[in-house]
């Protein structure tokens, strides 16, 4: 579901948004001019370190932040300036901001209360969203007597009870623990195809994105680096920043990347390389650490300067530290990087590596 | 930048500031007459104005005989509750036992009830007891309200104490003592100079319950009772005031910043 | 740098042995905390409180003035008259409207400082709202005397306005209106709620603080007005801010007899009556009677409020 | 006589007095008066005064104890003295007791059971203070207009424009007022009432509510309630209009046919006086024609001690006449009212009932 | 480093320890009957889900909680009731707790000062420990002044000073993010080994685990459910808890387990089983979902009702839902549990799937 020029109006357009907090000196340029369109019934994430502008885009469709320049359509009309009342959008927060003094059952209903919904239909499409959600029977308890998870499922429901025609979520999943998240994120992406509503997904978790979206869109210092299928973002990142921010790469610039690959600045995942004989290596030098994952077993290989990272798949032979190895790789595994300065310094002070005990 | 949400509906601006007049048209008018030329009874507005009661209130001996004894008292009020409300909030913070409620009721009660009462009350226990009214008798119907003051502070500052700063005290060698030197009372310091402050206000201001224990003695309040209902140079009263309000505004400052819920964190 | 060498520990000292018996024994540390207040609040405070009581079963000797130490509970039949019933009734309803105002009044304020007033501004409410606290209550009664005799300053603002008619109008309503506004129910009215303002704002401010953002956002997401979500979230959530500036509001003008002396029509509140009957009259075992009903009111009152979670907001 | 003191021995430096206001003056208002530095230096005893708004007041502060003297009023002094709260006063130690005016030398306020308790300080009367604007040269000539709903000469009602004193003694205004309005009632003594006349002062109470806006309860707020509250008319004290006619209002006093009650106050000694050589020697002062001229000028009352009534600067040579000097008999003086009453068979209402019941007719009961 | 008899007394030794919080009714078996001996010089971390005890056993090593029952020793030398200034031993808590009213300098410096050193002393070491954690010149600022992982380090340089025989660290990572905490692991590890400090680490984190420890112990309600070196937790888990808490785990019991593996209770991991030819396949099915993580493509297969999940490496060619596919393993690769049925009930509430959207 790549974007598409298509006659039907987009599920949610941003057009030059700029969103500028506090004046004069001390100001924060928190999004920094963002174009997007989102399809409808896409599942759509923002994918960025902490304070890159995620929750500020998010809030700014909710209706939370108006943006200081730039307009905003959803479903092809302007509501830039709308209060979030009055906004065909629903919003799942972090917090799950439960109302503590309802009962479960009036927390779900109240987006119907509102609306002036009778009580009876009420209560019955409250059950009806508690049961979507697998929660039948919590109706009359507080949002205090519920676990993290259950909590995030009623804050699901209370939103999706209005029907939106998109649901916003700003790391929905942030507060649970790895199992419960994992089991979470396959229910919500479920629960996304058999509704058939439009998601913007906020993550800085790269593997959430990358198993959950359609598209994702990476934000970096208040500006969208790229935006693309998950496949398009770890195998093509069009920036260094990208590909140091998903998942595990090797960078390489300049010399060394002349050197081994021919090009200027590229990209290897670590998972790419293999270990094999000196015969056709594209590279060799001696092991300095040897980190066991589990599902792999990660090489540190300083090849001649260049620090390489090899990750071997289980059951392969693991060598010591200090043997001398010889590294393969595909030419199709070496990504050419496009060459852009700015990012390439950020990328650098985010994943500088200062190994902590070397000073002393 | 466009208009935000956060920004206040003009209504709701209007009748905040509007109350906020409200509390303020009083201190406008204790300052006017604090110059006017009348001194027995004052009438709307005041014909004419003068500078001269602030020299005879300087001048004033009794003014000065019941500030003094309204501050000792309000000194030794808040000092006894500063010791008792912290030793009952840092019993009370975070433990749970049995009675706590009953007890954190009994802290909350001497301001719950009418100041009328506790007066009354300390009064006939004094006179069965035969106790001769004297500073102490003000100071122990003081201390009793004040502690609550105190108590809710230090109460709260406690419960937003980090339990892991007490921990990571002891861990690094340092006993019971040594934790309550270094972490504890520095973290609780401005909740307790913040209430210490309310507590010296409301002891400074307070006229009821002194009424019953301060026997012949004169506090500031109770000078100022006398003055207003037999009034000899009524502008006197009002210099006081203007005096009290101005000397008393930053303190007040100085209490909210320091109680201000900060963001930071660590 | 050999850092697996530990520090050689000192020699366990009085300070240690304490520390060590208080840190075993949790118990222990928690009776010495709480020794000091509760001698303090049990003895002195509650004591008081027992004596009182006790004087309200001693009658006065009518003649001499003394007080007779006979038990009776002639202070209580007596309490039960019409009158006195009267002035106990009157000072209840008009403390809680005085609450009821105070709230009203109180809210738009609090909620202003709590959800928008930032930096200066907030610090400059804040100050506000305390200075009158700080400046002598009864200066500022008298000023207010000066603010609402029948030729003082609202009624000469009135004038200016040509609004003497709406005053008139207020002062005619039967039962709280009166020569002017400082010799009628109104007044007291008025000056009560000033009076205590300050004490219903600040804890209501700290109650809407602690509501989160997040929350008030999600009414609006869900499509709510600011009007519902008023309604629906901040007020339920305030509620214990609002109770505790309650009991401040309540509990004051229950007790207070220099208001009504000053402002007012001359009919007696609670705080009159008991001080008149304890100082005036000497009638020490009636006024304890007497001051059996606030003690009642303010008791049912604080079991009200303590389960609208007030006392955590005080 | 026991327990009285027979020699005067050194002052102990300080002498705690509770008085009414503006009755032991030391020139902190008015240079002119002041009567008490004087004193203080002459005999080392310095002096400290609590004042006492209402005789109720200076009985409980009494009862309290921790003072040497106070300035009670009759219905005060009687309270006291059966309470055993003060002391008999032995008159050979105060020199000028002879010069006491005759009619109160053994006024019965202080002096009972043989026994004098107290040294005569002032007295005076409780006068219809009134607007002159208003009245015009009509001046009120009986308490009615301050009792009874009507128009006043101004053409307008005097509801809300009048005001009565704000303590149950008042009921002895009523009473009085009643002697002479309605003589079937049978009223001798406004302080020795019958259930019935009782009931019927209330009555008259009760209808009075009705025009009092509110009541006096001291006299400062009195001065600013005819200053800026429309006040034109009320029971009140010489005192008040001195300080009103001396701010240049139209403010005049008069003293009604029915007549007027008033107060005559003695300086009486509390029993465990810790200070008796410096007390006696204040009764002693307090007698001195000049102290007793300047205070009758200061508080518009009149002289215990007749001397003074001749030469004093401030007071005048009329000043004694003009404050009722000559009306003696035409006052009720307060007295406490007690069931044991000589006038009606011991069967009066008494002073505990005339509380309670003050406090109901102000609740509109 | 495997547990063994040596004569030199354990760091730390737990014999029995219990912890129950509450009474009566209500009261909660925080810990219940752990029975442990930590070699000195050991990186030793318990690892568990939410609720499972490691915090609370971390406090009672560290003398903040004190056991219910048991006895706890500490090199050698029983510590069971002493307060915790009392004991060599120094906490890293998870949230830092450093001093906000003391410069970060005083921080570091307050163990020594509540034993007395002099001023100059403490200044000196305080600086040497901020030296040894890269932290030069940071002395003079405040705790609220730092970013997380400057205050992290902070906290590890004031329990450092103290030079404790043992040194406990509550999820000293968790607040960090992802990159940081990437990098923090390594300066971590490479920090214990230049130390020889005795570190235990909590955390909930498997791959944290598995890449920094000597051996792990993995917590489950309160009890150790296995003791082991990383490859022995992930490649020989004794319970079917542990198979599914550390990493991606196909558990099969009873009749699908006999049929596809002969044992009646066997664990295989997902990126042990590969796709191929219908030739020698060990089981077939069909692919009902396929989820894409970047270094690697899980497959959920259907194999004749039993779900079967397979990790694809990249580069492998990814079938579409619905295509039938057969799958292969090694008979190594086939792991027999042992048959513990309280902890196998555990197992399945914890993991058991199901997919939120299909009760709709
Ligand atoms: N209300 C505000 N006032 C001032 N600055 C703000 C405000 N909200 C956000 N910012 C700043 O804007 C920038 C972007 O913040 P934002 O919350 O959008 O980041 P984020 O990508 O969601 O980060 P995180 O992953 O930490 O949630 C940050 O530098 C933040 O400090
Ligand atoms: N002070 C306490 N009072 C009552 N129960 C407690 C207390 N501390 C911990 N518990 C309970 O003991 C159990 C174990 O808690 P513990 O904090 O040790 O878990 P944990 O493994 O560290 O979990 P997490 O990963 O969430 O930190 C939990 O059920 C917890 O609720
Ligand atoms: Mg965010
Ligand atoms: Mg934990």
């Amino acid at each position: 579901m790549v974007t598409r020029k298509v006659s039907v109006p987009a599920a949610v357009q941003l057009e030059g948004v700029h969103c500028v907090f506090g004046t004069g000196e001390r100001a924060v340029r928190a999004v920094d001019g963002v174009d997007l369109a989102i399809a409808p019934g896409e599942f759509f994430t923002l994918l960025g370190p902490s304070g890159s502008g995620k929750t500020t885009v998010l809030r700014m469709i909710g209706g939370f932040t108006l943006p200081s320049a730039g307009r905003l359509l959803i479903g092809g009309e302007d509501v830039t300036l709308r209060p979030p009342y009055a906004r065909p959008v629903n919003t799942v927060f972090q917090d799950y901001a439960l109302f503590p003094h309802m009962s479960i059952a009036d927390n779900v209903a109240y987006g119907l209360m509102v609306r002036g919904v009778g009580k009876a239909a009420r209560r019955r499409q409250a059950n009806d969203m508690l049961a979507l959600v697998q929660l039948d029977g919590v109706g009359e308890r507080r949002p205090a007597q519920l676990s993290g998870g259950q909590r995030q499922r009623v804050a699901l429901a209370r939103a999706l009870i209005n029907r939106p025609q998109l649901l916003l979520l700003d790391e929905p999943l942030g507060a649970l623990d790895l199992k419960l998240r994992e089991q979470m994120q396959s229910e919500l992406k479920a629960l996304q195809r058999q509704l058939g509503i439009t998601f913007v997904f906020v993550t800085h978790d790269q593997h959430e994105a990358l198993s959950m979206s359609d598209r994702i869109g990476v934000f970096h210092r208040g500006r969208l680096e790229q935006v693309g299928t998950p496949q398009v973002i770890y195998d093509r990142p069009a920036t260094r920043f990208v590909a140091r921010f998903v998942g595990a790469a090797n960078v390489l610039d300049d010399d060394a990347a002349r050197r081994l690959t021919g090009h200027v600045s590229v990209m290897l995942r670590p998972e790419r390389i293999r270990l094999g004989g000196a015969a056709g290596a594209r590279a060799g030098g001696t092991v300095s650490e040897v980190q066991y994952f589990g599902a792999f077993t990660r090489v540190r290989v300083n090849a001649a300067g260049v620090g390489l990272q090899a990750d071997l798949p289980p059951g392969a032979a693991v060598p010591e530290v200090g043997a001398t190895v010889h590294l393969h790789w595909d030419a199709s595994a070496v990504h050419a990087l496009s060459d852009e300065p700015a990012a390439a310094a950020t990328a650098a002070a985010v994943a500088a590596p200062a190994p902590l005990g070397a000073a002393a | 930048m466009r208009s935000d949400p956060s920004k206040a509906p003009l209504a709701l601006k209007l009748s905040a500031w509007g109350v906020i007049a409200f509390l303020h048209v009083p201190l406008v008018l204790i300052i006017l007459y604090a110059f006017s030329a009348e001194d027995k009874s004052y009438v709307f507005p005041p014909p004419e104005l003068t500078t001269q009661w602030f020299a005879v209130a300087w001048a004033r001996e009794d003014v000065w005989a019941a500030i003094r004894l309204s501050f000792e008292v309000a000194a030794w009020s808040t000092a006894l509750a500063l010791v008792l409300g912290t030793l009952a909030a840092a019993a009370l913070a975070r433990a749970n036992f049995f009675g706590r409620d009953a007890i954190s009721l009994l802290l909350v009660l001497p301001i719950a009830l009418p100041g009328i009462i506790t007066g009354i009350a300390l009064r006939s226990a004094y006179g069965t007891l035969q106790i001769p009214f004297s500073f102490w008798t003000i100071v122990v119907g003081h201390a009793t309200f004040c502690v609550v003051v105190i108590y809710n502070n230090a109460v709260a500052r406690l419960r937003r104490l980090n339990p892991n700063l007490i921990e990571a005290s002891m861990d690094l060698g340092a006993d019971g003592f040594q934790t309550l030197r270094h972490v504890v009372l520095p973290q609780l310091g401005s909740a307790l100079l913040a209430g210490a402050l309310l507590a010296f206000a409301l002891s400074f201001d307070e006229v009821i319950v002194t009424t019953f224990t301060a026997g012949q003695q004169t506090t500031l309040p109770i000078w100022m009772l006398q003055e207003l209902i037999r009034p000899r140079q009524r502008p006197v009263t009002n210099v006081v005031a203007v005096v009290i309000i101005a000397l008393t505004f930053f303190p007040i400052l100085a209490a909210y910043w320091l109680t201000r819920p900060t963001p930071e964190s660590s | 740098m050999n850092l697996a060498l530990a520090l050689p520990t000192p020699a366990p000292s009085l300070r240690r042995r304490i520390s060590d018996t208080l840190y075993t024994r949790p118990g222990l540390l928690l009776l010495a905390l709480l020794a000091p207040p509760l001698l303090w609040f049990g003895v002195i405070y509650v004591g008081a409180l027992l004596t009182l009581l006790a004087n309200a079963f001693f009658s006065l000797d009518d003649f001499t003035g003394q007080v007779v130490r006979e038990l009776t509970l002639k202070n209580f039949a007596e309490l039960l008259e019409g009158a006195n019933l009267d002035v106990a009734l009157r000072t209840v309803v008009m403390a809680s409207a005085v609450t009821l105002a105070s709230i009203v009044l109180a809210f738009p304020l609090a909620y202003y400082m709590a959800r928008h007033a930032r930096g200066a501004t907030k610090a400059a409410l804040y100050l506000a709202v305390m200075l009158p606290l700080w400046s002598s209550y009864l200066v500022r009664l008298y000023a207010w005397k000066l603010l609402l005799a029948k030729e003082g300053a609202v009624s000469w603002l009135a004038a200016q306005l040509h609004l003497t008619w709406v005053l008139e109008a207020l002062l005619g309503l039967p039962g709280i209106g009166g020569q002017s506004l400082s010799f009628s129910t109104l007044g007291t009215f008025i000056v009560f709620v000033y009076m205590w303002l300050p004490f219903m704002v600040l804890p209501i401010q700290a109650s809407i603080e602690r509501i989160p953002g997040s929350l008030i956002e999600a009414s609006g997401d869900l499509g709510a007005a600011p009007g519902i979500t008023l309604r629906r979230v901040i007020l339920p959530l305030a509620l214990p801010g609002i109770a505790a500036g309650s009991i401040f509001t309540f509990s004051l003008t229950l007790g207070d007899y220099i208001v009504p002396q000053v402002i007012g029509d001359s009919t007696m509140y609670i705080g009159q009556v008991v001080y008149l009957q304890q100082g005036t009259a000497g009638n020490v075992p009636f006024a304890a009677a007497f001051s059996l009903v606030p003690i009642v009111v303010i008791g049912v009152y604080l079991w009200f409020a303590r389960r609208l979670g007030a006392f955590d907001a005080l | 006589q026991k327990g009285m003191l027979q020699k005067l021995g050194k002052g102990e430096g300080q002498v705690d007095i509770v008085a009414w206001p503006g009755y032991i003056e030391r020139g902190q208002t008015d240079k002119q008066f002041d009567w008490v530095t004087g004193f203080e230096q002459k005999t080392g005893c310095k002096v400290n005064v609590k004042t006492a708004g209402t005789s109720d007041e200076m009985v409980a502060l009494m009862n309290e104890g921790g003072f040497d003297l106070v300035t009670a009023s009759g219905d005060a002094s009687t309270r006291l003295i059966r309470g055993k709260k003060v002391q008999p006063i032995n008159t050979a130690l105060i020199p000028s007791y002879k010069n006491v005016d005759a009619r109160l030398q053994k006024a019965p306020w202080h002096f009972e059971g043989n026994t004098h308790y107290g040294v005569p300080y002032q007295w005076g009367w409780n006068v219809l203070m009134y607007n002159t604007t208003v009245f015009k040269d009509k001046a009120p000539t009986s308490w009615s207009v301050v009792f009874e709903e009507q128009n006043l000469p101004d053409g307008k009602s005097n509801k809300g424009r009048v005001q009565a004193f704000d303590g149950p003694i008042y009921i002895a205004d009523a009473a009085l007022y009643l002697k002479a309005k309605k003589p079937e009632l049978g009223i001798k003594d406004p302080y020795e009432l019958t259930e019935a006349q009782y009931k019927a002062a209330l009555e008259l109470l009760r209808g009075q509510r009705k025009i009092v806006g509110k009541y006096w309860h001291d006299a400062f707020v009195q001065i600013d309630d005819f200053t800026n509250e429309g006040v034109v008319a009320s029971s009140s004290w010489q005192f008040q209009a001195n300080i009103l006619g001396s701010k240049k209002r139209p403010i005049a006093t008069v003293v009604p046919t029915e007549g007027a009650t008033g107060w005559a106050d003695s300086t009486m000694m509390h029993a465990d006086a810790k200070h008796p050589n410096c007390a006696y020697l204040w009764m002693e002062h307090s007698l001195n024609p000049k102290l007793q001229g300047d205070l009758s000028a200061w508080f518009g009352s009149v002289p215990a001690v007749p001397a003074a009534c001749k030469g004093n600067a401030l007071l005048g040579d009329e000043g004694c006449k003009r404050q009722g000097y000559e009306s003696f008999d035409k006052i009720s003086f307060w007295r406490t009212p007690v069931a044991q009453c000589a006038s009606q068979n011991n069967q009066c209402v008494p002073y505990h009932k005339w509380v309670s019941d003050y406090i109901a007719v102000l609740g509109g009961r």
